[in-house]
Formats: structure tokens, C-alpha cells, sequence
């Protein structure tokens, strides 16, 4: 099988499957090396960018997923209504980015860096999918830990959480040992 | 200190008073704990004024900042006879690292929407209709849990529902029901009752748009000899049979 | 406009709309003569199938619509293979889990909250004696109503469809337990 047809198949894949289809199961679909199948996918996503295609194979952490361009939300609309998601509150905002740079995450733990209680932001942004639990922190009382899902990076446009944006790392540390 | 645009609201005491440090322009690690306290309570009593809800969060804070104004006034005591080499704890030390360290998140949070911003803008496409390959004696729910049902509907219903409607590009009203569902309805009637009164698909309460639509299905079913239609003689009810061939 | 970005465009609301949309509807959003679409589609057509691309659009009357390709049949099969697909299909366990919770339900609804036909998953669950026609909804048409069977609530372990967990109550029992 050639490169070109591999490409095509992946293709054919990634639009019927519509949600998220992982690399594992993509390799084992056309027994394929997996990261022989990565690297067609990335090349696959640059050949999509660079042709100025109307999609795009869009990636988080280990999925991949075909999507519209950001550029043309304009002219799709005019095809169809989106139902208007609601964007996130700057509680709920505040409450994710903690999560995701600080995952896993108790909620006594978000509350003290917030400075306020984080129930509401916290329950819609597991309802979102956004956030979920990862496990339970081995004291008292067992807490849940908290942690980011695939559907977080895909919802901001990130590949992975190295994606995130960089945050100030100077304070970090430094102070909190001062 | 008047605060003209104070209907902000903030989500908590350290956004409040991250809001002041900035305001002010003053050095996040060298606050000015007594102007800042002070505005920090103008603020509350504001809020207060204009009945906004005011946390309990918000007055533990102002509290704890009365206690650092007040400890960095106090004459710093030298015990006697005690030569202590520990290095005097700035009060304000701890207030900092929390605001710093909120700070840090904030900013993420605001990047973070910015991003949100740009990738709201992408469209999906529904998963294809995969049931051609299921076998057909497989048992379907094998494994299925009730919380995959619930799974499934949650998703369903929170899903960015994009086909939902289209927007009629010509102004055109929407069919309240498609040929196609007219056709499907009319099928499954007819193997049912095998045989119908014309005048049965019909009632009063039909909008002009399902008649013609109606009426439409009834052609394509005959022409497709799913249905004949027979009428005996002229002015006769007109019965619709299905077409045993 | 280039041609380059009219093709990206069209792609873009092919890949949303995923039914067949006309060319006058096209024509119409990207405001632009109905002939020169139909000319930049022919065009579309002729260069996907010489990159062979993974998707193709297909033409019928005066609709176009994208489509995978009959000689992908058997990777898209592996797709859904019984290991993938161990159990119901993702569009029939949605469209069980609308009739479960928002019964008795016309498949119109169905669809309209699911945003795309069910045939084949109404069908197969049907088929597969979890849902049944209930009676019809006395209006234009008369559709019929669907429901649940006591298959359904058999299998689920459930004495009623009282007993079916309250959707908006789950996500309170997830953050109670926080």
C-alpha cells in the first residue's frame, strides 16, 4: 500500500468515525507501525494547511479529528444556525486553567488559590466534559482529584497540555518557598 | 477615593484586590497593605450599597487585611534578653505569594478565552450512520450500561447541534414535514390497514403545505405501485389499497 | 475571492451539512453565479479523485454531497468491527437514550434533537426489541410514537422507567460527593 493511499484511507476514516478516533486504533485498522501512522497523520495535517483545504485534522493528545477552519464560521452560518454555546464564565475560566496547569487537582485545593468556593464553575465544567475526575487523593476523607479531559484540549484548539499557553513560571516556585 | 464604574463584579478577594494592586499601579510584592485595605473596604461597603452579594469570602479577606495593617504599625517588639536571629516574617508575605499565584491563573484564564474565542468558530460532522455493519444476531447490548444510556443522551443533548436547522437562505417557510416522512408515514399506515379511505389521510387541522405534501406521497406511491387507487364511479370515495404485485 | 479559497468554502459546507445541498443553496451563500459554482464543483470532482483523496463528492441532480469511497468499504468496516463496535452503535444508543428519557417521541423529534436522521438506528433498535411503536401522535401525518419495551427495562435492570436516573440530578451527585 502506498503513502497516498494510506492518506486516503485515514481520510475516509477520520470522516466517518466524525468523533475523535484514536492513533492506536487507526494503526490497527490498517496494521500499521503506530508511529508510522503519526507521521503520515502530521504530514496528512500539513498538506491540509499548506493546500488550504475547507478541513482540517485536528489533534488532542493521541486523537485525531476532521473539522471546519475557524476562517470560514462565517460563511458556514450562513448554512446553518449554530446552536450558540454558551462561552465559559470567567469563574469557570478561572477554575479550568487552574485544573489544567495544576492537574490532578482537589477542589479544596482550587478554592484556596481562587479564594472562593468553586462549586458551581466546577459542576458545569464537568457537565461540559471539560473536567473530570481522575482519582482520589490518598488522605483523609479520600478527595477527588480532578483533572482535564481530550474534549478540554479539543474545546480551546490545543494538542496536548504542552500546548497550553505559558504561564509566568517565576512566581511558582520562588515564592512559594519564600 | 470615589469609584465611579464599581457595578464590576469580581469573583472573589483576591480578584477584588488584584483589581485595586493594578488600579493602582502599585508593586504587587511591595503592597501599600493600608491604602489597599482601605479601598478594599470602600469597595465592600459600595457593593453593599448596591445590594450586591457579598460573600462571605470577601469579608474574611477585608478582616485579614485590617490584621496585617495593623501588624505592620505595631512597634516591632524586641524581647528582652532574648536574642532571637530569626528574620522578622513580613505579615504580608503570605497575601503575596497568593496573589501572585492567582495572578498567574488569571492570565492563563484570559488566554485561555481568547482560544476559546477561535475555536468555537469549527464545525463537526455527525458520526455516519454505522449500523450497515453491525451483524445482525450480534446482541446489541452486550457490555452497555445504564450510564452509557445516560452517557449518550447527555451528550446528545449537550452536543453544538449545527444541522439543526438550516437558515433558510430564500426565506422559504420549512415544510412542517418532508416528503419523505409523508412517504414513510404513508407506508407503514398502509401495510397496516392494507386499506384506506383517500379522505382518511386528510382532516381539517392540516396546513396547506402538509396537504400538498400529503398528496404528493400519494402520487409517488403509485407511481412507485406501492398503492393503487380505485374509485368506482365518479363523486365515489376514491380508496387507497396496497398494491399486492 | 480566489478559486483556490471558493473550493475551501464549498468543501466546508459539504463537510457540515453532510446531506445533499443544492447548488442554488450554495450559490446563494458564497454569492456567486449558480454556473460558476457548478463549474468550480466539476472541477472539485475531477481533482479529488486525481489526488485520490479519501473523500469524494457525489452529484445528484443538482445536489452534491460528500461521501467516502466504495473502494474503502472494507477499511471502514474494520472501523466498525465487532471490537469497535462491541455493542449498539453510538447513533443507536443515542437515539435509545432520547426515546428512553423523552418517550413516547416521534422519530422527527428524535432527529431534531439528535440533528441528523435515525433510520437506521430507530431500525435496528426496533429490530432488536428495545423500543416499539406506542401509538401515533394525533396530528398532520399522524407519525408514530416511540417507547421503551420491558426488553429494554430487563436489560437495564430497571423495575420502571420511573427508575431511570434523573439526568439534571446526576450532575449534583457527581459534586455532592466532591
Amino acid at each position: 500500500m502506498d503513502k497516498r493511499e494510506i492518506k486516503s484511507i485515514i481520510e475516509a476514516l477520520l470522516f466517518t468515525w466524525g468523533d475523535p478516533l484514536s492513533l492506536e486504533d487507526i494503526a490497527s485498522i490498517i496494521e500499521i507501525d503506530k508511529n508510522k501512522v503519526k507521521e503520515i497523520i502530521d504530514s496528512m495535517i500539513d498538506e491540509f494547511n499548506y493546500q488550504r483545504r475547507g478541513i482540517q485534522i485536528i489533534q488532542m493528545n493521541n486523537k485525531y479529528q476532521l473539522s471546519t477552519r475557524p476562517e470560514h464560521y462565517d460563511w458556514i452560518k450562513k448554512l446553518c444556525s449554530p446552536k450558540k454555546n454558551k462561552s465559559l464564565s470567567n469563574a469557570a475560566l478561572e477554575t479550568l486553567s487552574i485544573i489544567a496547569y495544576k492537574q490532578p487537582i482537589t477542589k479544596a485545593e482550587i478554592e484556596s488559590i481562587r479564594g472562593v468556593k468553586c462549586d458551581k464553575a466546577l459542576s458545569t465544567i464537568i457537565e461540559k466534559n471539560l473536567v473530570k475526575e481522575v482519582g482520589r487523593l490518598e488522605k483523609t476523607g479520600r478527595p477527588i482529584l480532578y483533572g482535564t479531559t481530550d474534549e478540554f484540549l479539543k474545546y480551546f484548539g490545543l494538542k496536548s497540555l504542552n500546548d497550553l499557553p505559558q504561564i509566568d513560571k517565576l512566581s511558582d516556585h520562588e515564592n512559594n518557598t519564600a | 477615593m470615589k469609584y465611579n464604574v464599581i457595578l464590576e463584579t469580581f469573583e472573589g478577594p483576591f480578584d477584588l484586590l488584584y483589581h485595586l494592586i493594578e488600579k493602582e499601579e502599585v508593586d504587587i510584592y511591595d503592597i501599600p497593605i493600608a491604602k489597599i485595605a482601605d479601598q478594599y473596604i470602600e469597595y465592600i461597603e459600595q457593593m453593599k450599597d448596591l445590594d450586591l452579594d457579598i460573600t462571605s469570602e470577601f469579608l474574611v479577606m477585608a478582616s485579614h487585611l485590617l490584621e496585617i495593617k495593623s501588624k505592620m504599625l505595631l512597634p516591632k517588639k524586641e524581647p528582652e534578653g532574648e536574642q532571637l536571629e530569626l528574620e522578622e516574617v513580613d505579615p504580608r508575605q503570605d497575601l503575596i505569594n497568593k496573589l501572585i499565584e492567582y495572578k498567574k491563573y488569571k492570565e492563563a484564564a484570559s488566554k485561555l478565552k481568547s482560544k476559546e474565542k477561535v475555536h468555537s468558530k469549527v464545525f463537526f460532522k455527525p458520526q455516519e450512520e454505522l449500523d450497515n455493519f453491525l451483524e445482525k444476531d450480534e446482541p446489541v447490548l452486550e457490555g452497555v450500561k445504564l450510564w452509557d444510556l445516560i452517557d449518550a443522551f447527555n451528550k446528545v443533548i449537550s452536543k453544538n447541534k449545527k444541522n439543526g436547522k438550516k437558515v433558510n437562505i430564500k426565506e422559504i417557510k420549512r415544510d412542517e414535514i418532508t416528503i419523505e416522512e409523508s412517504i414513510e408515514n404513508l407506508k407503514s399506515i398502509m401495510k397496516r390497514k392494507r386499506k384506506v379511505k383517500f379522505s382518511e389521510l386528510f382532516n381539517n387541522n392540516m396546513s396547506i403545505s402538509t396537504i400538498v405534501v400529503t398528496f404528493l406521497s400519494i402520487l409517488e406511491l403509485i407511481k412507485n405501485k406501492f398503492i393503487i387507487v380505485i374509485q368506482k364511479k365518479n363523486f365515489d370515495e376514491i380508496i387507497i389499497k396496497i398494491n399486492k404485485t
